[in-house]
């Protein structure tokens, strides 16, 4: 509910017109307009629209674009038009079900403010004056300005920032990116989910976030995690509380939630263990410490597929205390006394775990995204395997990929060779982040200081830093330095109408063929197709297709590189290794024929999980499950030797203790929280809520009318406190309030609640748009603007969203 | 300008006044007029009202108004039958007023209705349409805004027939208008019994049709079983005595507001206001009596979100305006009460009285709309708030600004007082032996009756959809219509009775003499 | 003189009387024409089905699928953020906080759509019979008839009934995805919940041009609100028969139902293991 | 009295002017359908309705043939008709015929031709007329006359349902 009540504005026109019409007037006017039919309003024209018959309706099976998840889903197509999307019970990761985000995506296709034709700037970078040109001369001017650099030898100038974690799409960039020649690619997988990646990248050996049996699987310690508001699977997470849920209480599985706040997770869970923000980790050590004290945990799992759990030798002979060793500080006490909580508490858990075997722990967001992140998601992934649930059924589980064939290897030439050879820009895999793969929030620093090199033009392939990413400020400051910027987005968002040069609009997902990979989430192999279920409403390009066509487009040696008609052909010469896999829901003798059900169907999956089968799944230098990681210890090593220092110097740069033992395995760190406590004294605490997809979605009023929280305000950005809090800022339910960080300032509205910790601010991500269409501009705030860039201390390039300290007071109306 | 002139020396000033108090009203009723066509382009957005349950109240002002102006009619008609009835000659020159302030209100309620309505076009076609008495509203509009408009009227217009003759005889330009009130009155001894018997009877029927219809507008409340606050059975009794605590100020007022003509200063004695003031003053203490009793009960209530709004009331967000507005019923109750003792009536305070009465009264009634939309939320929706916007208020404004308006036009036309009472009924010849009466009059009256009982009886069972689905569209289309008309002939039979000429002897006719 | 008085103190009297008794009966006639309004619902001969809906509140996350997939099906417009529209939004379907308006942090959310009461308080109300209730306990809005009283808003005790404080303000574009076979509803009208009476309309017809009877399966995820819900916890059917899911989840022990103490009997019933009625 | 008749006659202006305005709203301008197509000459050609309106017994839409249907007959010139060669300037334009629909109901009810057809048995003529002797296109709404109360009474006596949702959306 709101207090502002104002009413329509009454300009002079509306006077005369309010005029003309009282008395006899407004009579007849109303008369008038009962004329046309209120109740069915004339829809615009659409092309393609006149190929149907009058009231012809198909359902046309294709693979949400809304978040990673890949649900498939139907969508009623009326008259050429895109009416309504249900789920698809065919896809194995929705089972028919489907979010508020899926659900949106019509509104995502007929936003009225998209972006109809390439766009190229007039004037000046910051306002939005845009001239339309055509596809043809976008593509020279693109292709022309990567050749001159190739020829230049400086292709490593040129960046891509791809906002996919996986998919074809990711793969295609990867691609050109390899035979262009330039390292800096940098992946989605940067972001939110990186901790969790890396953890299972250095314990088992596989860079991606591991799926979970939730079927089977009989007590789920959840930490911090937003699997029901923030994940990217929240249909499949949903559908999975819902099936732990039937049945009797004790035969039921259960759900404990360990985090700072009563989020709706902890809503749903049987209990809520209210944990400081950043202690996570430490509450899960504190339960494998119990588990191993006890000796509770699965001794047969550590003896054989464990690595690093007891003290070992290395080659040189050099002894290294293992993690057991490491454990034993985590007494319940100590941890009870970092976390808060209650001593039993921990203990107990522990042995409800244990009781309720098969079970496993997964942490989130809030857990994870802080200085501390790895380590933490270490000691999450170390808890689960201690209890035994690594790929066993109920369980972790790698999620398998699909058996795709492989496009034809690219063979980079000499120049692209030279590049490729060049240090990255955001210094991943370098001394800067010797961990990292990539890390997004590293571009500002290196584009302001220019170190290494200047960029010269960088495509941004769904990415809106300067909205998305930590403090926008620096990196409009940042992006200014960029010469050259292209950006794919499909609708005029804050990138886009502030920096980009050239907006080479892409279709909307229910526009284009592409792939959907669903993210880790059923385990199994699934595969799912997005197709057109409407002809493009206006003259813009699949990105996939561009891609090729550039290629094409600068010619030697792209050219052999990208022997594809389109992104559709790319993408069938992948599926055919799916043909000739023969297994899973669709077998079919001719390809013609398994094409057509793959499109009909919208998905092809197999669903048989292989447990146990460790070659897949523990991928690591020793083949076992590192407790110590091995590969982290090497890459560290060899970074520092590389330039010219010892390991621990390396670390002490990054403002650690020197022992690299130590770093390698999992632990708990303290956060260093930006901002001092004296100035700054409440924890901030940021989350995506679940009306929150890829790319925003504030242009969906569906989803914005759908309130963030348990609460009922819209269109507005709040700030959920503890009333304690609130008491001491002399702030109550609803005042207007000041978030301030040591990186900025933003104004919010006050939401008092006892479902957050006392010392905490929790705001949710989406507010505060200056860009991107009607619907989004103009209402709430972007906590992005209180969070900093990415500081030293972090050896992966965490962003650290929750580890920002913020204060508040009351803005005086 | 009949009454005026030839009574009021200070001629000029006074006509100064009339004009630049009408043109002044007009002013706001133009000003309701504009802030109701921005409501017929805005839709009901341009209100303060929102939607139950998302912070809002889904009635306001408008319906807060409705009420009102209804309680006025059913006042100023229980003021002008209470007189005829029992023969309280020392009221009587009050009597028109009150008729006059019936017929006005009674538009104005209708007026109300449709500001609130979101559809008014739709509202105007379809409920003669599809009305139906199950629902309280039925009695509000068709009852009392339809028949009880007509019903006041003829009860008016056969009032000041002979009023009307006279002023026809003094003629003027609008004699033409006189003429017709008049409706051929010639004075004559029979015509006087007869109008006697009339007005007398047409009171009678007019009595308790008002009650129901002051009392509907209590039940549109009383049987909401879903809004603790108003569900209960003291909502209708409570409704009928705000309504005449209200319509005894508003006469006051207007009584007061006559008697600043020197020429009517001596028909309307002071003794006038102390029998008003002790009306306001008894009836004042029995509506403190009820509203205590309600309040008492709401808050030994054990559902929770009954005592939630009598608390809102007594000690929450409405805390303010309820006592203010209890302050405003005490004060002038007691005020009153002192001067019933004293025996001795000063007109100003009595006037002061009715003034705080009044707007005691139209805040009580938004205390009583309003906080169980708010607050009387059976589930856990965040509470509502409710401010009149820009617009209620200048829809309301102009409202009240036209009934006064109608009500000076009406004065400046017609003598407010009926001029028998000037001249103390002398110009009455007392008819006490009963004159011949015509069977065929007899006959036509107990025809119209019947026919009238018959209409509304069957238009009532029709929109009551006896017999069909209750869906269905009742079987005679616009049948509400015929039970209106059947009321209307209902009271229309008193004018067969009286109009219908007499054969025989044409007495001399007074006016074209 | 005399006699008139008399006269008159006889009429006087007797009038009253009669008029009283008249007026009396003149009050009661609605009245008891609700009562037998209410009988015939209870005892009516209802049609072949009796519509009901099960939601299961130990498998709901509130994760709001079911208001955005009745906005989707349904045209509900869109509120827009424009400041003086606060508070004039509509949603058939809702989320509403279970626990604690007071203390502002609800432990958890209700979807609610229109209970489609087996008696009503939202149709007696209404002073030009434009909604009802059908054969089949479907109650229904006639919009065409709407005068925009806004009575039955106030009558109904879920507040699930919503009036279109403007004109709905769709952007040209999109007007594609409104759902022709639901009429939007213009400024001034009241509309609310129709268990997606089109959606049942169209499987009713199916099944008769292929000369078969209605089956369980197709209506437990019939309504747009249960065919979307991720977690299955909405369930929709036919009460009349016993065997049905939802009316097998109607005689759950965990199930309640909202304010039954109001006596309109409604007929979505939750579920839930502690039985914490609002 | 002068007064009165003023007053009177802005009223019956103001009547007068409301009534135009309603009489305006009933009749709309008469439509022109892009080619004079003659229904009887096709029927002659023992063409049935469904042949072209080819879902009406299973869809709530009768609806009108794509340009293809047409081509299956005159994709070389019959030269019976003026109008002829304009199907296949349409057809090699690659556009549909941009037929007008005559026949609209209000956007609050809903009307399946499946239901009557198939389960009601009606015949199309019920309704549409007599087609087989329409040699001019039709330019004006053929199911005006079809009231609410026609199509209720109707609906009584075949026994089909009279409920507000059968019809109404």
């Amino acid at each position: 509910m709101t207090t502002s009540r104002e009413q329509p504005r009454i300009d002079r026109r509306d006077a005369l017109r309010a005029l003309s019409l009282t008395g006899l007037g407004a009579g007849l006017l109303a008369g008038c307009e009962a004329g046309e039919d209120p109740f069915a309003l004339t829809k615009p024209a659409v092309p393609g629209a006149d190929g149907w018959m009058r009231g012809e309706e198909r359902w046309v099976s294709t693979a949400c674009g809304q978040c990673p998840a890949g649900c498939g889903v139907r969508v009623r197509v009326v008259e050429g038009r895109a009416i309504k999307i249900e789920g698809n019970p065919d896809c194995a990761v929705n089972r028919g079900g489907i979010g508020p985000r899926g659900l949106s995506g019509p509104q995502v296709l007929y936003d009225p403010d998209r972006i109809r034709q390439p766009l190229r700037r007039v004037g000046a970078r910051g306002e939005p004056r845009f001239e339309p040109i055509s596809w043809d001369d976008a593509l020279a001017l693109v292709s022309e300005r990567l050749r001159g650099l190739r020829e230049k030898n400086e292709g490593h100038r040129a960046a891509i920032v791809c906002g996919r974690e996986r998919g074809l799409m990711l793969e295609l960039w990867q691609r050109f990116a390899a035979a262009y020649g330039t390292p800096n690619l940098i992946d989605g997988m940067s972001t939110e989910n990186g901790p969790v990646a890396d953890a299972m990248h250095w314990m088992q050996g596989v860079r991606e976030i591991p799926a979970h049996d939730w079927n089977q699987t009989r007590y789920v310690v959840s930490l911090g995690s937003g699997i029901l508001e923030s994940s990217c699977q929240l249909v499949y997470f949903a559908r999975a509380q819902g099936s732990m849920r039937r049945g009797a209480a004790g035969s039921r599985a259960k759900i404990v939630h360990a985090g700072v706040a009563m989020t709706r997770t902890a809503m749903n869970a049987d209990e809520w263990i209210a944990v400081r923000p950043g202690t996570h980790a430490a509450f899960a050590l504190g339960l494998a410490h119990v588990l191993v004290r006890d000796g509770l945990y699965d001794q047969a799992f550590v003896a054989e597929h464990g690595f690093g759990f007891d003290a070992w030798k290395d080659e040189q002979g050099v002894e290294h205390a293992g993690f057991k060793a490491a454990l034993l500080e985590y007494t319940p006490e100590k941890v009870a006394e970092i976390c808060g909580i209650p001593v039993e508490s921990i203990a107990r858990i522990a042995l409800d775990m244990h009781a309720n075997r098969p079970c496993f722990a997964l942490a989130g967001s809030e857990a994870l995204l802080a200085s501390n992140g790895v380590r933490a998601a270490m000691a999450v992934h170390a808890l689960n395997a201690l209890l035994g649930s690594i790929d066993r059924p109920g369980g972790l589980l790698v999620q398998r990929q699909a058996p795709l064939a492989d496009w034809p290897e690219v063979e980079p030439d000499e120049i692209a060779v030279a590049a490729l050879a060049q240090e990255r820009l955001d210094g991943a895999g370098g001394p800067r982040f010797p961990l990292a793969s990539s890390v997004l929030d590293a571009l500002p620093e290196a584009l302001l200081s220019g170190t290494p090199y200047a960029l010269d033009s960088l495509f941004l392939y769904y990415a809106n830093p300067l909205f998305s990413r930590p403090d926008p400020a620096r990196w409009r400051k940042a992006l200014e330095k960029v010469p050259f910027i292209v950006s794919f987005s499909p609708f005029l968002d804050e990138t886009a109408s502030e920096v980009a040069d050239l907006i080479l609009p892409d279709h909307s997902y229910l526009e284009r063929w592409e792939d959907a990979a669903p993210a880790p989430s059923i385990g199994f192999a699934a595969f799912g197709v997005r197709q057109p279920v409407v002809q493009p409403l206006y003259s813009t390009r699949a990105s996939g297709d561009f891609v090729i066509q550039l290629a094409k487009a600068i010619g030697e040696p792209l050219e052999e590189a990208f022997p594809f008609a389109d992104f559709k052909d790319a993408m069938k010469q992948r599926v055919v290794g799916i043909f000739s896999a023969k297994r899973g829901s669709i077998v079919e003798e001719k390809g013609n024929d398994f094409l057509k059900r793959l499109y009909g169907s919208g998905y092809w999956n197999d669903d048989s999980y292989p447990f146990e089968s460790w070659e897949e799944t523990l991928r690591t230098p020793s083949g076992r499950f590192e407790f110590f990681s091995q590969s982290m210890w090497k890459a560290i090593s060899e970074i520092a030797t590389a330039s010219g220092k010892t390991p621990a110097e390396l670390l002490a740069a990054h403002g650690l203790p020197g022992d690299l033992d130590r770093v390698c395995m999992p632990g708990y760190d303290e956060v260093s929280w930006r901002g001092k406590s004296e100035e700054h004294p409440l924890a901030l605490i940021l989350f995506k809520p679940n009306s929150y997809p890829v790319g925003g979605g504030a242009n969906q009023p569906w989803l914005q009318e759908l309130t963030p929280w348990t609460g009922r305000r819209t269109y507005t950005t709040e700030a959920e406190l503890h009333p304690d809090t609130a008491q001491a800022a002399k702030i109550s339910d609803g005042d207007r309030i000041e978030v301030a960080s040591g990186v900025g300032r933003i104004e919010v509205v006050a939401r008092i609640s006892r479902r957050v910790l006392p010392g905490i601010v929790r705001i949710p991500q989406g507010g505060g748009h200056t860009a991107f269409g009607r619907f989004a501009r103009g209402w709430g705030a972007n906590v992005m603007d209180l969070v900093g860039v990415v500081p030293g201390s972090s050896l992966s390039g965490v962003p650290e969203l929750c580890g920002t300290r913020v204060a508040i007071k009351k803005v005086q109306a | 300008m009949g009454s005026l002139l030839e009574v009021d020396g200070r001629r000029g000033s006074s006509e100064l006044r009339w004009w630049s108090l009408a043109v002044f009203l007009a002013g706001l009723v133009a000003l309701g007029m504009f802030g109701y066509a921005q409501q017929l382009m805005h839709g009901d957005l341009v209100s303060g009202l929102r939607t139950i349950g998302q912070g809002g109240a889904a009635w306001g002002l408008y319906i807060v108004f409705d009420i009102t102006f209804v309680g006025l009619a059913f006042g100023g008609l229980v003021f002008m039958t209470v007189v005829r009835l029992f023969h309280l000659r020392a009221l009587r020159p009050l009597s028109r007023m009150a008729q006059i302030m019936a017929l006005i209100s009674l538009g104005m309620a209708g007026l109300c209705v449709i500001a609130d309505l979101g559809r008014p076009l739709q509202g105007l076609l379809n409920f003669p349409k599809y009305a139906r008495p199950m629902s309280p509203f039925f009695g509000t509009f068709s009852l009392v805004t339809c028949t009880g408009c007509v019903a006041t009227f003829i009860y008016l217009w056969l009032d000041s027939r002979a009023d009307a003759a006279t002023q026809a005889a003094r003629g003027g330009f609008l004699r033409p208008l006189h003429l017709l009130m008049a409706a051929g009155w010639r004075n004559t001894p029979a015509e006087a019994w007869r109008h006697k018997q009339t007005s007398y009877l047409l009171a009678l029927a007019l009595l308790p049709f008002m009650l129901i219809g002051a009392s509907t507008l209590g039940f549109v409340f009383g049987i909401q079983a879903a809004r603790p606050g108003w569900f209960g059975t003291l909502q209708a009794p409570g409704f009928v005595v705000l309504a005449l605590i209200s319509s005894m100020g508003v006469l006051t007022l207007i009584a007061a507001a006559a008697r600043r003509k020197p020429s009517l200063a001596a028909a309307i004695r002071p003794e006038i206001f102390g029998w008003l003031g002790n009306m306001m003053w008894i009836l004042t203490a029995v509506y403190l009596y009820i509203v205590a009793i309600e309040e008492l009960t709401a808050s030994y209530a054990a559902s929770a979100v009954e005592t939630r709004v009598a608390d809102s009331l007594i000690s929450g967000a409405y805390a303010v305006p309820f006592w203010t507005a209890m302050a405003c019923f005490v004060v002038p109750a007691v005020l009153l009460f002192l001067q019933f003792l004293r025996r001795r009536v000063s007109v100003a305070t009595t006037v002061i009285c009715a003034l705080l009465l009044n707007a005691a009264a139209i805040v009580k009634r938004l205390l009583i709309v309003v906080p169980s939309q708010t607050e009387g939320l059976l589930l856990p929706y965040p509470k509502g708030h409710y401010l009149p916007s820009w617009v209620e208020l200048a829809v309301i404004g102009g409202l009240i600004a036209l009934g006064v308006l109608a009500c000076l036009v009406f004065a400046r036309l017609f003598p407010i007082v009926p001029l028998i009472t000037l001249a103390d009924e002398r110009s009455v010849p007392h008819a006490d032996e009963r004159p011949k009466q015509r069977a065929s009059r007899l006959f036509l009256t107990g025809a119209t009756l019947c026919a009238g009982l018959a209409l509304a009886v069957t238009g009532f069972l029709l929109s009551a959809r006896f017999g069909t689905e209750r869906w269905q569209d009742p079987l005679v289309p616009f049948s509400p219509i015929l039970f209106i008309s059947g009321m209307v002939l209902i009271f229309g039979s008193a004018l067969v009775y009286e109009l219908l000429p007499d054969a025989g002897k044409r007495a001399p006719d007074p006016v074209n003499r | 003189m005399s006699f008139l008085r008399t006269a008159t103190r006889r009429g006087l009297l007797g009038a009253l009387g009669l008029l009283g008794t008249g007026a009396a009966a003149f009050a009661l006639a609605p009245l008891r024409r609700v009562r037998m309004a209410i009988d015939d619902v209870r005892r009516k001969g209802r049609g072949k089905h009796w519509w009901g809906m099960a939601i299961d509140l130990d498998l709901c996350t509130s994760c709001g699928a079911c208001v955005v997939a009745c906005k989707s099906e349904n045209n509900v417009p869109n509120n827009g953020s424009a400041p003086d529209h606060a508070g004039a939004g509509i949603a058939w379907m809702n989320l509403v906080p279970k626990e604690g308006s007071e203390s502002n942090d609800p432990i958890e959310l209700l979807p609610t759509p229109c209970m489609h009461c087996e008696n009503p308080p939202c149709i007696k109300v209404c002073p030009v019979n434009a909604t009802y209730q059908n054969d089949e306990g479907l109650v229904a809005m006639i919009y065409d008839r709407c005068i925009g009283c806004r009575y039955c808003e106030i009558a109904c005790p879920y507040s699930v009934r919503f009036f279109n404080w403007t004109e709905p303000n769709w952007a040209e574009e999109h007007k594609n995805l409104l759902n022709p076979d639901v009429s939007t509803r213009p400024e001034g009208v009241v509309e609310k919940c129709t268990f997606c009476s089109q959606r049942l309309r169209k499987t009713k017809e199916n099944a008769r041009l292929d000369g078969r009877e209605l089956v369980d399966e197709e209506l437990q995820k019939l309504p747009a609100c249960a065919q979307a819900c991720p977690a299955e916890a909405i369930v929709f059917g036919d009460l009349a028969d016993g065997k049905s899911r939802v009316s097998r989840l109607s005689r759950s022990p965990r199930v309640f139902r909202l304010l039954e103490h109001l006596g309109a009997r409604p007929k979505v019933f939750y579920l839930s293991r502690d039985r914490r009625e609002s | 009295m002068k007064r009165l008749l003023f007053f009177a006659a802005v009223l019956i202006v103001a009547a007068g002017a409301a009534s135009a305005v309603f009489a305006l709203r009933r009749s709309p301008p008469a439509i022109v359908q892009p080619i004079a197509f003659d229904h009887a000459r096709h029927v002659q050609e023992e063409l049935s309705c469904l042949d072209c309106h080819k879902t009406a017994e299973t869809s709530p839409q009768a609806s009108a043939p794509l340009i293809a249907t047409c081509m299956l007959c005159h994709n070389e010139a019959k030269g019976l008709h003026p109008d002829e060669p304009k199907i296949r300037e349409f057809a090699e334009r690659g556009e549909q015929i941009p037929w007008v629909q005559v026949n609209r109901l209000a956007g609050h009810v809903y009307f399946s031709h499946a239901m009557h057809v198939k389960l009601g048995k009606m015949e199309c003529s019920e309704c549409h007329g007599d087609m087989a002797a329409a040699t001019l296109p039709v330019t004006r709404s053929q199911v005006d006359h079809l009231t609410m109360s026609r199509c209720m009474a109707c609906h009584s006596e075949r026994e089909a349902s009279n409920d507000c949702l059968t019809c109404h959306k």
